[in-house]
C-alpha cells in the first residue's frame, strides 16, 4: 500500500469516525478500533510539560464500551450537538503494521438555546492498522489545544 | 428625655438575609455583581489562606507559576535559597502583568514594558535609565533624587507552605495554617500531606457556568452523592448507607465528607436510591482496582478548605481542586492531581486509570458539573427565592450520616460572618 | 389651614418620558437595563397573558416543553387528566432547572440534583431520604419532622388554553384571556383559532441583536411594509394604497394590521413606494401561490397581543412568533409555524413553500430582522434622542388605512401604563 | 465508476460550490443543481422530530433563480463576509444514477466591525449525479446544529 | 455674621484623584464603567476635534465612510458641491442606523425602514406618504399639518478638512483646528500635511483588550521603545541616546516625540538597554532600506492629537492610527497607511515594505499590543493602586530626551481638567 | 501531471505547511517556499478596494527568515495555541510551471486561560511549484476575512 492509498484509508476511517460521533451513535464508537487499542483525551499542556494524565483514557476495548455505557446510563448532561471538522490529514510514518496518522481537528457544539461554539480543538496522533480487514486505530492520542473546557466533554472526540 | 435605641441595620450591599438564617440561602448570593465584588474584598482578599500551588510544581530555584487568588493574578516564586514567594501579578510602575506565562524557570521577574527588574522575592533591583541618559557630560532624565527602589516592589503576599502544600493570604495577620484549619480539619490534611514528596500527575481544567460557592457546596453535600451519581452509587463507591460522616472546624468555613467503599448490594437504603443499579458491571473492571493507601479504611475523603480549596481523595485518585471565581456566573476549575513520589509503577496506573473519574470527563464528576450549571440557571429563574436548605436540621453540627446539609449550612454561617450579614437576624 | 397638594413625580428608574407623550419614544427604553429589570417585572411577570405554546405540540398525558416569559424559563405540561400546567424552571429544594430538555415525555419531573420528584401539576410528590436512613435500629439525618410536602411544590403560574393555544401569567388573579384581548382583538384571534385541530408545521429560531420592543413595533407598522419590503410590494402582497386596517383594543397593548392582497400595479402610491418594481416576476410563481381559507378576503392578517406573541397569516403561512427577551439588546424569536390537521397534501405543500417569505431566511422578514437591528445600533448612537412617532396624527385611534404609526403609539400608551410612567405630564 | 473516484468528484463539486458562495457569484449558484434538483435548509431539531419546515426550500431549478434574484434585488441586509469549510465527505450509499454524499460543514461569518464567528454548523445530506457531463447535485439537505440563527440566514448554504 | 466657605469636593462619579497629582494615573480610569461613560460625554462628544479621515478617501461628489467619534457612529460624506459632512449615523424617524456600509457613493442617504431621504448634508429632503395616501377623492394618515422637513435633519458635527485631513466636532462653538493645536503642534502637523495630495495605501484593523487611553499612553512613552523594542533599538530606529525631543501643546493633550536613525552601535546608553543586539543583522535589508523625504532629519515622528489620532512616521511608513473605544476594557485600532500622490514606483515600494514594522503584525507595534493588553490585566489586579508616573520629574514640560514621562503626564493633567477631576487638590 | 495528482500534492504540501506552523517549528517555514518566493497576509477589503497595504509581507525568502528571527528573537507576545484548518482545495488553473491553488482556511487560537476562539479566516490563493522536485509555493497570498484582528497575528497564517 502506498503512502496515498493509506492517507486515503485514514481519511476514510476518520470519516466515518467523526460521523459516527456526530450521529450519537455511540455504541459504534468502540468497533472502530482494533481489539488491544487505546484510547486518550489529552491536553496538550501535559504532552508538553511530560505529564500521563488524560483527560479521558481506555487501556483497553473494554474500557471504551464501559465509557459508552456510562455516558448512556450513568452520566447526568445536557443534550447537545457535536460536529467534528477533521483536516489535514497527514501519514507521518509508519511503526510495524501500523501507519502513523497525524489530522488537525475541531469540535463545534451546539447547547440548547446557545449559538455555536468551538468547543475543543487539536490534533489527532492516531496509530492506523490497514491490513486485509476494515481499517480501524490501534491507538488515539487525541491532543488539545482547548486547555480549559468550557462545561463538560462528555463524548469521545 | 426620650432614650433612642438605633437598631443595627443587617443589611449588605442593600442585601438582607432571610430571617430562616443559614436554612435558607438566598439566591441573589449567585447573581448579584455586587455581592460578588464584596466577596472578592473580604474574603479573597481578607484574612483567608487562600491555596496557590504545590511545591512539587516548583521544585528547583527560579521555578514560577501564575495562578490567582479569587480574581487577583499571583506569581508563585521560588527564590535562590529555595523560599517560596507570592506576589500579585502587577508592576509597580505602571502596572503591566509582570509574568506572562503559566509556569517556568528565570532567575528574575522582569516586566516587558520598561524591564524594572524585581528579584523572586518581589523586590525591585533595577530600573533602566533610572539615572537618566547621558547628554554631552552631563545626564538628563531618570527618576526624582528621591526615588528609592525599597518603595517600589511588587505586593507581597503572606505565605506558608505546609507539607508541600502552598497558601498565600494578602491579610499579613493571618494566624498560622494549622490554627487557621482547626485540629479536626487539620487531622484530615495531615492525613494526605505528612511530608512525603508529591508528584504532579498532571493538570485538567474547566471552565464552569455556575458561581464559585456552587462548587463549595457541591462538595459539602453528601445528599446528592447517593442520588446523583449512577455511577458512584451503583459500584457502592458512595452510598447514604455507608459508613461514613460529615465534619466541621469551629468556624464552619471547612469540611470533610468521610466514607468507605461498600457493595454492590440492595438494602432498605437503596430504596430511596433510584439511581442504585444491581446489575451494572464493567467490561473491565480493572478501572476501578484500587490500592488501600492509607491507614484508615476510608476510601472518599472530600475536604473543603475556605475559601478556594477542595482536596479529593477518591480510592487512589488525589487531587487538589482549585477554584477561581470569574465573575457571579463562572468560575475556572483547575485539578491538580496529584501522587507520591514513593509510587510504584502499579501506584502510577491506577492513579491514572481513576482519573477517569474526575476531571472534565470524569464518569462521577460531570454530572457534578451538570447539576451546578443547573442551579446557576435556575436561581436566576427568580433571584428573590430562597434555597430550602434544612436535611438534617437547621444547626451546624457535625454528623456521622450522609442525609444531611449541615456543611452547607456551616460554610453559609462562616461566609455571612465574613460578608457581614445577620442570618436570621429578627427583621 | 393651607392644603399641600403633592405633584406626582413621573419619573421610573430616575427617567421622565417625554413632554411630547407617546408621539416621542425615548431611546434609552431600548438599551438602559434599569428598565429591562423592571419591563421583566411589572409587564412579564406582572399582570399579563403570555404565549407559551400550541396544545398540539403536547397532545399527550406527560408530554411537556420548557420556553420563557420574559426571561423567566418555565415548564409547560399536560397532566394525567389532560389538564395543562406551566410552571417556574426552578427546583424547591436548591433551585437547580428541573426540566432540562425542550421538550419530552414523562410522567413526572424530577430534580437531577437530590431528585425531588414533581408531579406534573407542579407538586412535590417525593423527597428521597425525607426519614432519614437506617443507623442499626433508629433513622438519623432527613427532614425535620415539620416538612410538608404540601409547602414545597414548583412556582405555578396561572394557565388558560385558548381555542388550541396555551397562555400563562404569574399573576392569578388575571381576567380570563378573552376580556384581556377585549371584542375586537377577540375577533381576529378566533378567525384563526376557532377551535379546529392545528398541526405543527416546524420550528425556526433566531437570535436578533435588538431590544424586544423593536419586534412589537415593527408588526404594528404598516408604514414600513410599503417601503422597506420590495418583494411585499412588487408582488402586492401588502401595499399601502390597499384596503387595509389598523386596529387596537381598548388599552392599545393588542393590534391587528388588516390588509389584502393587490394587484402588481403602478398607482398613485407606488410614486411614494421605491421599493416598487412593476417589472418583477417569478422564475417559478408556485411560490406565491394560495389558497383561500378564511372566510374574508383578508390575505394579510398580523396580530400583535401583549407583550410576547404575534399572530402571522401572510396569505396562506401562519405562524405564532414569541418573543423571549434576552436583555436590553438582544431578543430570541421563536417561530411556530402551524396549520391545521384538516389540511390536504396541497395545502401542506403551499404552506411550507410560502414559509419561504417568513423566518431567518424569509423573503420579507429578513429586511425586518435587518431594520430592527439596525434600529438597535442606531438609537445607542445618541440614547437621550426620540423616536419621532406622529405619522397619523398623535393620538391612538383604530385607522382604515396603512399610512399611520397609531399602534405603536398605542403600545407605549399602554406600555407606560404598565411601568408607571407617565407620558406628557407637564414637567 | 468507484466509491473513490464517485467521493473525489463529490469533493470537488462541494469545493467549487462553496467557494462561489464564498466569493459571492450568487448568479452561478442554481447551476451547482441539475434542472430537476431541490435544495432545502432545515434545522435539525425539524428533522429530529419530524417536521417537514424548512428555513429556506427551493422546490425547483426556477425557484432558486427566483432565491437568487430575491436577495440581490428585493432583500435588505448588511454586507457580510462567508467562509465554509467543507470536510469529511463521504460516499454514503446509491440511489439509481446518484450518490449519496454526506459531509460535515461549518460557515463563519465575519460583520464589519466584528469578530469572525461560527454561524452555521450541520451536515449536508446530499444526492449527486455523477454521469458523464459535469456533475450536479439532484437534491441538496443542509441540515443544521445552529438551531439559533444569530441575525438572518440570507445566503444559501 | 459668619461666613461659610464651600471648598469644592473634587469628586468626580464618586472618584477622587490621587493627591500626588499627574504623577499618579489611578487605576480605575482603565476600568469603571461610569468613567468611561463621562469620557464619552465629555472629550469624544465634548470640545474636542476627532479625526474622522482623510479626504482622500472621498475624493468624489457622492463618497462616503461610516466611522466612530468615541463610540458614537458618525457618516463623513462629501456633498455635490464638494464640500465635506459629518452627520450622526441615527436616523431622525425612529433612530435606525441610516448609513450600513463601511464605504461607497451615493447622492442622498436613505433610511431602510422608511426609506426617509436626507441629503449629503443631513438634510431631510423627503418622507414617503408624507401627505397620506389617497382614500377615494381624499387623502388620510400621513404626517401632522406643522410638520416641517427642516426640523428633521441628521445631527450634524461642524467638520474642518485641514490640509487633506478630516476633523469633527460635536461642539459648534470649536475653535480652527489649529489653535486647537498651537503652533508647535501644527508645525509638526504641517510637516506630514503640507497640502500635498495624499495617497491611500490601505487600511489594517485590530481589536485590543485594552483602554483606549492605553494606546495614548504608549505613543507618548519614549521610555518604553528603548526598551520593549528589540527590532527598533537593535537597528537603531530609535534608542533613548540618540537625538529627540517630547514637545506639547499648552494643554499637554497634544504632544510629540521626535527623533533620528542612529546606528547600530553600543554606548554608555546600550548597558541600560537589554535589548540591544549588537550582532543582529537581516538577511534582506531591504526591508529597512528608506529614502529621506522631509525637510529635516528626523526619522521618527510620532503625533498624538487628543482625544483620538496618532500620526505616525518610522522612517518612510506614514500612517494615521485612530481610536476607537469600545468600552473600558477595549479599542479598535484602525491604520490608515497612506503616502503622496507624487510617490514614485520605488517609494511606493519602500512604503509597503516598511509597513511591515507596524500593524497588527508589525515587528514593532506587536510589542505595543501585548504591552497594552498586559497593562489592561495587571491594572484589574488592584483597581485602586496607582501608576507612577516621575520619570524625568512630576512636571510637565517639554524635553530634549526620551528618558521622561512627562508627555503621559501633560497627557493627564489635560484629561483631568476635561473631566472635572483636580489632580493634586490637597485632600 | 493530472489537475487531480495536482491537488493531491498540494494538499499534501498544505497539511505539512500548517502542521508546521501549529507546532511552533518557525524555522522550518520559509523552507516551504522557492528561493524567489513571494508571501503576503492581506484583509480582504484591501484586495477588494485595490489597495496594496499588506499586514504581513517577505518579498523575498530572506525576509521570511528575517520575519521568524524578529518573531523568536525581538518580538513580544504571549504564548499561544493555534491550529489550522485547509478545507476545499482547488487547482484553478495554470501558470507557467505552477499550478494555482486556491484553498479555504480557519485559524483557531487558543490564548491561556481562554476558550478556543475562531482567530482569522479566509482564503488561500496560491501558486505552487510541482516539478520533480518538492513541492513549494512560488506565492503565497493569504486574503482574510477578518478584518478586524483579535490582539495581534504575530505567527505567518
Ligand atoms: S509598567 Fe512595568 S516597567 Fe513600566
Ligand atoms: S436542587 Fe432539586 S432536588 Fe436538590
Ligand atoms: S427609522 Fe429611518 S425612516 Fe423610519
Ligand atoms: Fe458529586
Ligand atoms: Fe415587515
Ligand atoms: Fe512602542
Amino acid at each position: 500500500m502506498t503512502d496515498r492509498e493509506a492517507k486515503w484509508a485514514a481519511e476514510d476511517l476518520l470519516d466515518r469516525y467523526v460521523q459516527c460521533l456526530d450521529e450519537e451513535r455511540l455504541e459504534e464508537w468502540p468497533e472502530f478500533f482494533t481489539d488491544s487499542a487505546s484510547y486518550r483525551v489529552m491536553p496538550r499542556e501535559n504532552v508538553e510539560r511530560g505529564y500521563e494524565l488524560a483527560t479521558m483514557s481506555c487501556d483497553s476495548k473494554g474500557m471504551m464500551k464501559d465509557r459508552v455505557v456510562a455516558i448512556r446510563n450513568a452520566s447526568v448532561f445536557s443534550r447537545r450537538y457535536l460536529r467534528h471538522l477533521v483536516t489535514n490529514v497527514r501519514i507521518t510514518g509508519r511503526e510495524g503494521e501500523c501507519y502513523l496518522v497525524q489530522a488537525n481537528y475541531a469540535v463545534l457544539q451546539t447547547l440548547p438555546g446557545e449559538e455555536t461554539k468551538v468547543f475543543n480543538a487539536g490534533r489527532y496522533a492516531d496509530k492506523v492498522l490497514l491490513g486485509n480487514g476494515e481499517p480501524k486505530f490501534q491507538e488515539k492520542i487525541v491532543i488539545y489545544d482547548s486547555l480549559q473546557i468550557p462545561g463538560m466533554l462528555v463524548i469521545p472526540v | 428625655m426620650a432614650t433612642i435605641t438605633v437598631k443595627p441595620e443587617p443589611s449588605v450591599a442593600g442585601r438582607v438575609w432571610p430571617k430562616e438564617g443559614v436554612a435558607r440561602v438566598p439566591y441573589w448570593v449567585y447573581l448579584d455583581p455586587e455581592i460578588y465584588a464584596l466577596e472578592q474584598q473580604r474574603i479573597f482578599r481578607g484574612p483567608t489562606w487562600n491555596y496557590v500551588g504545590l511545591e512539587a510544581e516548583l521544585p528547583k530555584s527560579g521555578d514560577f507559576k501564575t495562578t490567582s487568588i479569587g480574581d487577583a493574578p499571583v506569581i508563585v516564586t521560588r527564590d535562590r535559597e529555595g523560599a517560596l514567594h507570592v506576589l500579585l501579578n502587577q508592576c509597580a510602575h505602571r502596572g503591566s502583568r509582570v509574568c506572562r506565562d503559566p509556569y517556568g524557570n528565570s532567575m528574575k521577574l522582569q516586566c516587558i514594558y520598561h524591564q524594572w527588574n524585581y528579584d523572586l522575592k518581589g523586590n525591585l533591583t533595577g530600573v533602566p535609565f533610572r539615572g537618566g541618559v547621558a547628554a554631552g557630560d552631563h545626564k538628563v532624565g531618570g527618576m526624582p533624587a528621591d526615588f528609592s527602589l525599597r518603595d517600589h516592589g511588587l505586593q507581597k503576599l503572606k505565605v506558608e507552605a505546609v507539607n508541600g502544600v502552598i497558601f498565600a493570604s494578602f491579610d499579613h495577620n493571618m494566624p498560622p495554617f494549622r490554627d487557621y484549619l482547626g485540629e479536626t480539619m487539620w487531622y484530615y490534611f495531615e492525613r494526605i500531606f505528612d511530608g512525603r514528596p508529591l508528584r504532579i500527575v498532571g493538570y485538567v481544567r474547566q471552565k464552569l457556568a455556575a458561581n464559585w460557592k456552587l462548587m463549595f457546596e457541591n462538595i459539602k453535600d453528601p445528599y446528592h452523592a447517593s442520588l446523583l451519581h449512577v455511577f458512584l452509587v451503583s459500584f457502592g463507591l458512595f452510598r447514604a448507607d455507608q459508613k461514613s460522616k460529615v465534619e466541621m472546624d469551629q468556624t464552619g468555613g471547612h469540611s470533610v465528607l468521610v466514607s468507605r467503599k461498600g457493595d454492590q448490594k440492595a438494602s432498605q437504603g437503596t430504596t430511596d436510591m433510584a439511581s442504585f443499579k444491581s446489575d451494572y458491571t464493567l467490561h473491565d473492571p480493572s478501572l476501578l482496582a484500587g490500592r488501600k493507601e492509607f491507614k484508615d479504611e476510608n476510601t472518599v475523603v472530600m475536604q473543603t478548605l475556605f475559601p478556594s480549596l477542595i482536596v479529593q481523595q477518591q480510592t487512589n485518585t488525589l487531587a487538589m481542586r482549585q477554584i477561581l471565581p470569574l465573575g457571579p456566573n463562572a468560575f475556572e476549575l483547575v485539578w491538580d492531581f496529584f501522587g507520591y513520589e514513593s509510587d510504584d509503577q502499579e501506584m502510577r496506573k491506577i492513579r491514572l486509570r481513576q482519573a477517569n473519574l474526575m476531571g472534565p470527563s470524569g464518569l462521577v464528576s460531570v454530572d457534578d458539573s451538570e447539576a451546578m450549571e443547573m442551579c446557576q440557571k435556575g436561581v436566576a429563574a427568580e433571584a428573590d427565592a430562597n434555597a430550602f436548605v434544612e436535611l438534617g436540621g437547621r444547626e451546624c453540627n457535625n454528623e456521622d450520616h450522609m442525609v444531611t446539609e449541615t456543611a452547607i449550612r456551616g460554610f453559609y454561617k462562616h461566609y455571612c460572618h465574613m460578608l457581614g450579614f445577620q442570618p436570621g437576624a429578627s427583621h
